[in-house]
């Protein structure tokens, strides 16, 4: 079968690629719109480094197919700053040194603001599940979920 | 003269000897010299071993000086992960 | 060079906690990895490799593939340098290497590459890996260490063995080290009580999250172009070059950012392959590792088979410490039985020990470092017996450590005389802190372990170079694997006397510098680090020369301080302070560029010792193990930037809790993995883990202007043995062979 | 491989139906596109039915029982309060599986038609007593759960048949559900062990009882006698022990890479008095 072509919005703008069927959402974004913040660890939906949010939803970008996005909106790390301010998020990961490769940051990024829109108030379990499948090999998570618990109260003041 | 001390499991090539007394100066001197005693040693030494002086442990270089009563161990070369 | 002049300890910059360079970029996804590079013209490479864990190759057919539309070039192992000849031991390394990355007439492993295709899309590349036809002759195999070591065990390599190798053991045993000093029959005789136990532990892998990818570009003309993700670029273009006929200066490797190695990038799997498709299509070629790719064909830690023997006197004293250690470390020679052997009882200072270590082969991909290579293992063999001594003789755990903890002067197990090292202090932390006291409920235990790895120089080239605006940039050819780009920066501070945020440090390509020892073995802020403070030295030499001729008085009347020339001795006062940027401005004029430079190997590397506390809950029904609480106490010499000190010592922790408890390399009998992907090969998840506290000891190292030791890797030398310890006390039977998974558990509790 | 978008399930039908070679239906695609990467199984027809009206939708029913789409991924169904209320059991085993991420897309339907042994909202959907509408050219019929699952990876739909939906009954008021596993890890793992207990409790006396195990047998089944052990009791120690030793006996485990047959053995009689307990609480709340 040739290749499908497929509409979709990502970050609130509107873009078109060809992708072969089997490609997947992950390909798409890297190879074909050149957004190469989504990385893949394992291409199985076991590591989450590949995470968007895609009409909503937190998935692991390995396990859509390109095809199956048509008409729909993808949310990526590329698009979690507006303009030259940095996401408090990203802001605080930095200062907490809550990153050392950085490999698995955009996808545990992506998945953390996912999770604050959805609960403001968090536990420390309830953050460390909802990350569950986000690996981090170098960090062991402490500073990762100290930097979220700590960004989720400073959004809870400002709102 | 440095006492120069080698592993056990050097013992089967310099006739049950730890420790042999080699002329030297520095590293590079001590290499060749236990080579010399011992060509036997020559190909473990050329596969790579580090040195310790008085504690501390030397991974390759040659030109580090050597006193006369430094103590000195040849050890398995240090790699690292 | 010896000793530096002066060790400074009142610091204005180092100690503290400034931002990381690279942080924007790696929040906001901008930052490229090796998969993240793309070019003009590009092709896909895919390799094919074998399914059978030893087999001769009989033939390669790839008309198929080749006839697949969009199919450019096919490489085999002729398509790679024929000088490199086989001998044996380690100083054949790159014809190991080579073997290692392309197969010749034998497969020595599940996942040994043969054959690789370069084609105009991935999905091509891999559709086209399907159709190449190979006939093998499947040949037997062996997996485990103690089986390879066996009679009639399967010969992986005829001629391995090197010199060390005392004659009557199998061939497959490669490398052998003793060492020792006493004698440990006398110390048994007055020990009031001797524990004998076996350990076992099986392959893990370092488990990097980034796969191995690079794009390679190389011309028949013999220049290359090398984008990779590795820890050591200079290796990569020393070793790429040696197996595909070039010279070494022809090809630059550039480092992109590496996303996690632990060791096991420190060498090259798919570079050479990319490099010779790229040859053959005059073309760029991008290859990208299969998560599936990474754990059957890199280079996971040796798997090992241990006995242990220790005599100790009711008071505590140890009297003798015994250890025969057997390492398997695949197909190649390599596997770091000497450095087990080493490592082994390093913490204690003991009039009687002995230790043996053997490197073995096997049919399992060639092993590379993992984190403080072999000391690991040691630690959990020796600790679980020094552990069930305590419990034996109703002795406190780290009271014991104390009495017999190796000190400055002490006579290591491994020979040479200890300087300063920190493992008193890092025991003393573990004995005062509120962890080691607080009081646990029923079905819960709690684990004590000391750790120690080394640490060395090596080859170092830095270069620092002045703006006219007052900053400085700073290249090095160390790969920032721990936060070394921001440490650097630091120490450059602290000696320029000008703020971190004004200087930039960037890992520079093998075109900018000399050569550069790969970033492993705790090396980077150690040698790197005294490398920078160097540079930044000599920078200040040629400041002052320029203040000198500026005010017509001698060089040595010029002293630099907070980041200004001051004129002093006799014509102190005559001058206002210069400060660097008034220097760098008129540069041009008064001499040209001003560039620091430090290029050597620095010697005086210290050693790193740990003491951590585990407490851990068993559920006696199910065998499962759950961590309650962790603290890592370890010895930094001096922390040049404390949180990045604090990452190295809870993700070394949190490396060992996988290993303890869930991570193995499973091979069927078949010889093939069983579990090559992140389903079934379990690290441990945000939700398995407490928060990992940390305390930072300090005894300076003498070999570092600031005192810096290595600390990458000693933090995952207790962790193995401190949870087996913890799992021991909390199920009430002592686990012996890792990882202590759910069912491992559950029958040692039934069959006690 | 061809991909297509039906937009009824007459049009999936016809499409499966003429398809040649290897055919799957795409929901969640969290199974499918796992096997298509690892080349385990390379689809010649993918249908993705998730633009078919309906298939998203959770529908209750005049008489309290329940209708979930055949695309409705195992976030939607947690965040459903009502639904979670009622079949605690059920919406758990779902959202086990994997990752938040993984939570998003994968579906009850997808978990079942994938065919494992050890699938994790299988046995909470026997036990619950679920049934599946299978839509065919023949028009559709309801099937039993526990009817559903023929060996370890094969399922006994026809070509040209797929599900349509999954049918809860409607929880009665004393009622109960819950399910548990055994995993290494604290999430992210395939079930080594699964268990799942459906009971209803009157007067404190289990009345009725239906239990599932997952991961020790070939295919997915309720397992009687473990239920005929605590019909009638209180759930007491005496019970409780009965209980897990009828359901290690319903055991035929392999030895594999996760688990041996002794461990697989011991821990379902251990789980299934666990989840028992859980479910006489819930009955009684």
């Amino acid at each position: 079968m040739s290749n499908i072509h497929v509409n979709a919005t990502v970050n609130g703008d509107e873009v078109g690629f060809l992708c072969d069927p089997r490609e997947t959402l992950l390909d798409c974004l890297r190879d074909k719109l050149s957004l190469t913040g989504a990385k893949e660890g394992c291409g199985t939906g076991d590591c989450g480094a590949c995470s968007v949010k895609l009409s909503g939803r937190l998935v692991c970008s390995c396990l859509v197919l390109g095809a199956e996005v048509e008409g729909q909106e993808i949310e990526t790390i590329e698009g979690m700053s507006r303009d030259e301010n940095l996401h408090p998020l990203q802001e605080k990961f930095i200062e907490y040194a809550a990153l050392q490769c950085g490999i698995c940051t955009p996808g545990i990024l992506v998945a953390t603001k996912a999770l604050l829109e959805k609960n403001p108030d968090p536990t420390e379990t309830e953050v460390r599940y909802w990350l569950a499948g986000n690996l981090c090999r170098c960090t062991g998570y402490d500073k990762i979920i100290r930097a979220i618990l700590d960004t989720a109260a400073d959004m809870r003041e400002a709102s | 003269m440095v006492q120069v001390n080698l592993w056990a499991g050097l013992r089967r090539f310099t006739d049950g000897h730890d420790v042999i007394e080699v002329e030297a100066r520095n590293i590079g001197d001590i290499l060749k010299g236990v080579s010399k005693a011992y060509p036997a040693l020559k190909e473990i030494i050329d596969g790579g071993v580090s040195v310790s002086v008085d504690g501390r442990i030397i991974s390759s270089g040659v030109t580090e000086p050597v006193n006369q009563d430094s103590e000195v161990f040849l050890l398995q070369q240090l790699k690292g992960g | 060079m010896a000793l530096d002049d002066q060790n400074k300890s009142n610091f204005k910059f180092v100690g503290t906690r400034p931002k990381r360079p690279d942080g924007i970029d790696k929040v906001t996804g901008r930052a490229k990895f090796g998969a993240d590079s793309y070019a003009a013209g590009m092709l896909h490479g895919a390799i094919v490799r074998s399914p059978h864990a030893h087999a001769r190759i009989k033939s390669i057919d790839t008309s198929e593939a080749e006839a697949l539309k969009g199919v450019k070039a096919v490489v085999t192992r002729a398509d790679f340098s024929k000088d490199i000849k086989f001998t044996s031991g380690k100083d054949s390394e790159d014809w190991n290497v080579l073997e290692n990355v392309m197969a010749d007439d034998r497969v020595l492993y599940d996942g040994h590459a043969l054959a690789a295709i370069a084609a105009t899309s991935a999905l091509i590349a891999r559709d086209a890996v399907k159709l190449v036809k190979v006939e093998y002759e499947i040949l037997p195999h062996v997996t485990d260490v103690d089986e390879a070591m066996a009679v009639g065990a399967p010969v992986i390599r005829k001629g391995a063995p090197d010199k060390s190798v005392p004659p009557g053991l199998h061939e497959n045993v490669v490398s052998y080290y003793e060492s020792g000093h006493g004698d440990v029959e006398v110390g048994f005789q007055e020990a009031d009580l001797i524990i004998e136990n076996s350990f076992k532990t099986e392959a893990t892998h370092q488990g990097y999250i980034e796969p191995h990818a690079c794009l390679a570009s190389l011309g028949s003309d013999g220049k290359g172009e090398l984008w990779c993700t590795t820890q050591g670029h200079f290796k990569f273009q020393k070793v790429c070059a040696a197996l595909l006929g070039l010279e070494t200066s022809q090809l630059r490797v550039t480092a992109s950012e590496i996303g996690g190695g632990f060791g096991g990038k420190t060498t090259v799997f798919i570079e050479p392959v990319a490099l010779a498709l790229s040859r053959k299509t005059n073309r760029p070629v991008k290859i990208v590792m299969s998560r599936t790719e990474v754990f059957r064909a890199t280079g996971p830690t040796a798997s090992t088979s241990m006995d242990i023997k220790i005599g100790m006197k009711k008071d505590g004293t140890i009297t003798a410490g015994q250890g025969t250690f057997r390492l398997q470390g695949g197909a190649f020679p390599g596997a770091p039985g000497g450095m087990t052997a080493m490592c082994a009882f390093a913490p204690y200072a003991l009039k009687n020990v002995h230790q043996i270590g053997y490197s073995v082969m096997s049919n399992r991909p060639k092993q590379a470092a993992y984190r403080a290579p072999g000391s690991p293992m040691a630690a959990f063999a020796v600790e679980s017996v020094i552990d069930a001594l305590c419990k034996k003789l109703d002795l406190d755990p780290i009271e014991v450590r104390l009495k017999n903890a190796s000190r400055k002067g002490t006579k290591a197990s491994y020979g040479p005389t200890f300087e300063e090292i920190g493992l008193v202090e890092c025991l003393e932390a573990a004995k005062s802190h509120s962890h080691y006291k607080a009081p646990l409920k029923a079905g819960q235990g709690r684990g004590i372990s000391c750790g120690f790895w080394f640490n060395f120089g090596g080859e170092t080239a830095v270069s620092l170079a002045l703006s006219e605006d007052g900053t400085v940039q700073i290249s090095v050819g160390t790969p920032d694997i721990g936060g070394s780009r921001a440490s650097i920066a630091l120490m450059a501070a602290e000696e320029l006397g000008i703020p971190y945020d004004h200087i930039r440090c960037t890992v520079a390509d093998t075109a900018t510098l000399g050569y550069n020892e790969v970033s492993h073995g705790s090396r980077v802020t150690y040698a790197t680090g005294l490398a920078t403070i160097k540079a930044a030295r000599d920078a200040i030499r040629k400041l002052c020369k320029r203040a000198a001729e500026k005010w017509g008085i001698p060089e040595e009347a010029v002293k630099w301080e907070d980041g200004h020339a001051i004129p002093s001795g006799p014509n102190a006062g005559d001058f206002e302070p210069l400060s660097l940027k008034s220097i760098t401005e008129k540069m041009g004029k008064t001499g040209g560029p001003i560039v620091g430079h430090f290029e050597a190997t620095p010697e005086g590397a210290g050693v790193s010792f740990a003491t951590h506390i585990v407490d851990a809950e068993v559920d006696p029904e199910t065998g499962k193990t759950q961590i309650l609480r962790y603290t890592v106490i370890q010895d930094a010499g001096k922390a040049i930037h404390p949180s990045y000190v604090e990452g190295q010592f809870q993700g070394g922790a949190a490396q060992g809790i996988g290993w303890a408890l869930n991570e193995e390399y499973i091979y069927g009998s078949d010889g093939r993995l069983q579990n090559a992907g992140f389903l079934d090969y379990r690290i441990p998840l945000a939700s398995d883990l407490p928060m990992i506290d940390t305390v930072i000891v300090e005894v300076p190292n003498p070999g570092h202007p600031y005192g810096v030791r290595g600390v990458g890797e000693t933090s995952i030398c207790p962790p193995l043995a401190a949870i087996a310890n913890a799992v021991s006390q909390a199920a009430g039977v002592r686990l012996t062979e890792l990882p202590m998974s759910p069912p491992r558990i559950l029958a040692a509790l039934k069959a006690e | 491989m061809q991909y297509y978008t039906p937009k009824s399930f007459s049009e999936a039908i016809e499409i499966s139906m003429e398809a040649k070679g290897i055919t799957r239906f795409l929901a969640g695609g969290t199974d499918v596109l796992v096997q298509l990467r690892a080349d385990i199984v390379t689809p010649d027809v993918l249908i993705d039915i998730k633009k078919i009206p309906e298939v998203g939708d959770i529908l209750q029913n005049s008489d309290g029982s329940w209708r979930i789409g055949a695309a409705v991924p195992g976030a939607q169904l947690n965040e459903h309060k009502d639904l979670k209320a009622q079949w605690p059991g059920v919406v758990e085993a779902m959202d086990l599986i994997g990752s938040t991420q993984v939570q998003g897309r994968a579906t009850l339907v997808g978990n079942l038609c994938n065919g494992s042994p050890a699938a994790d909202s299988v046995p909470a959907l026997i036990a619950a007593g679920a049934s599946v509408t299978v839509v065919s050219v023949n028009g559709s019929r309801e099937v039993l759960v526990e009817d559903i699952p023929h060996s370890p990876g094969k399922t006994v739909l026809e070509k040209g048949e797929l599900i349509s939906a999954v049918n809860l009954p409607a929880r009665n008021t004393n009622g109960g559900d819950a399910y548990l596993r055994l995993i290494p890890r604290t999430e992210m793992d395939i079930a080594v062990v699964g268990c799942a207990v459906n009971l209803s409790v009157k007067e404190g006396i289990v009345s009725d009882a239906r239990i599932s195990l997952g991961a020790v047998t070939a295919k997915v089944t309720l397992v009687k006698e473990a239920a005929d052990a605590i019909i009638g009791t209180t759930l007491d120690d005496k019970a409780l022990t009965a209980l897990s030793l009828a359901a290690s006996a319903a055991c035929k485990p392999i030895n594999d890479k996760r688990g041996t047959i002794e461990y697989r053995t011991h821990v379902a009689g251990v789980l299934a008095k666990r989840a028992a307990q859980i479910a006489y609480k819930r009955a009684r709340s």
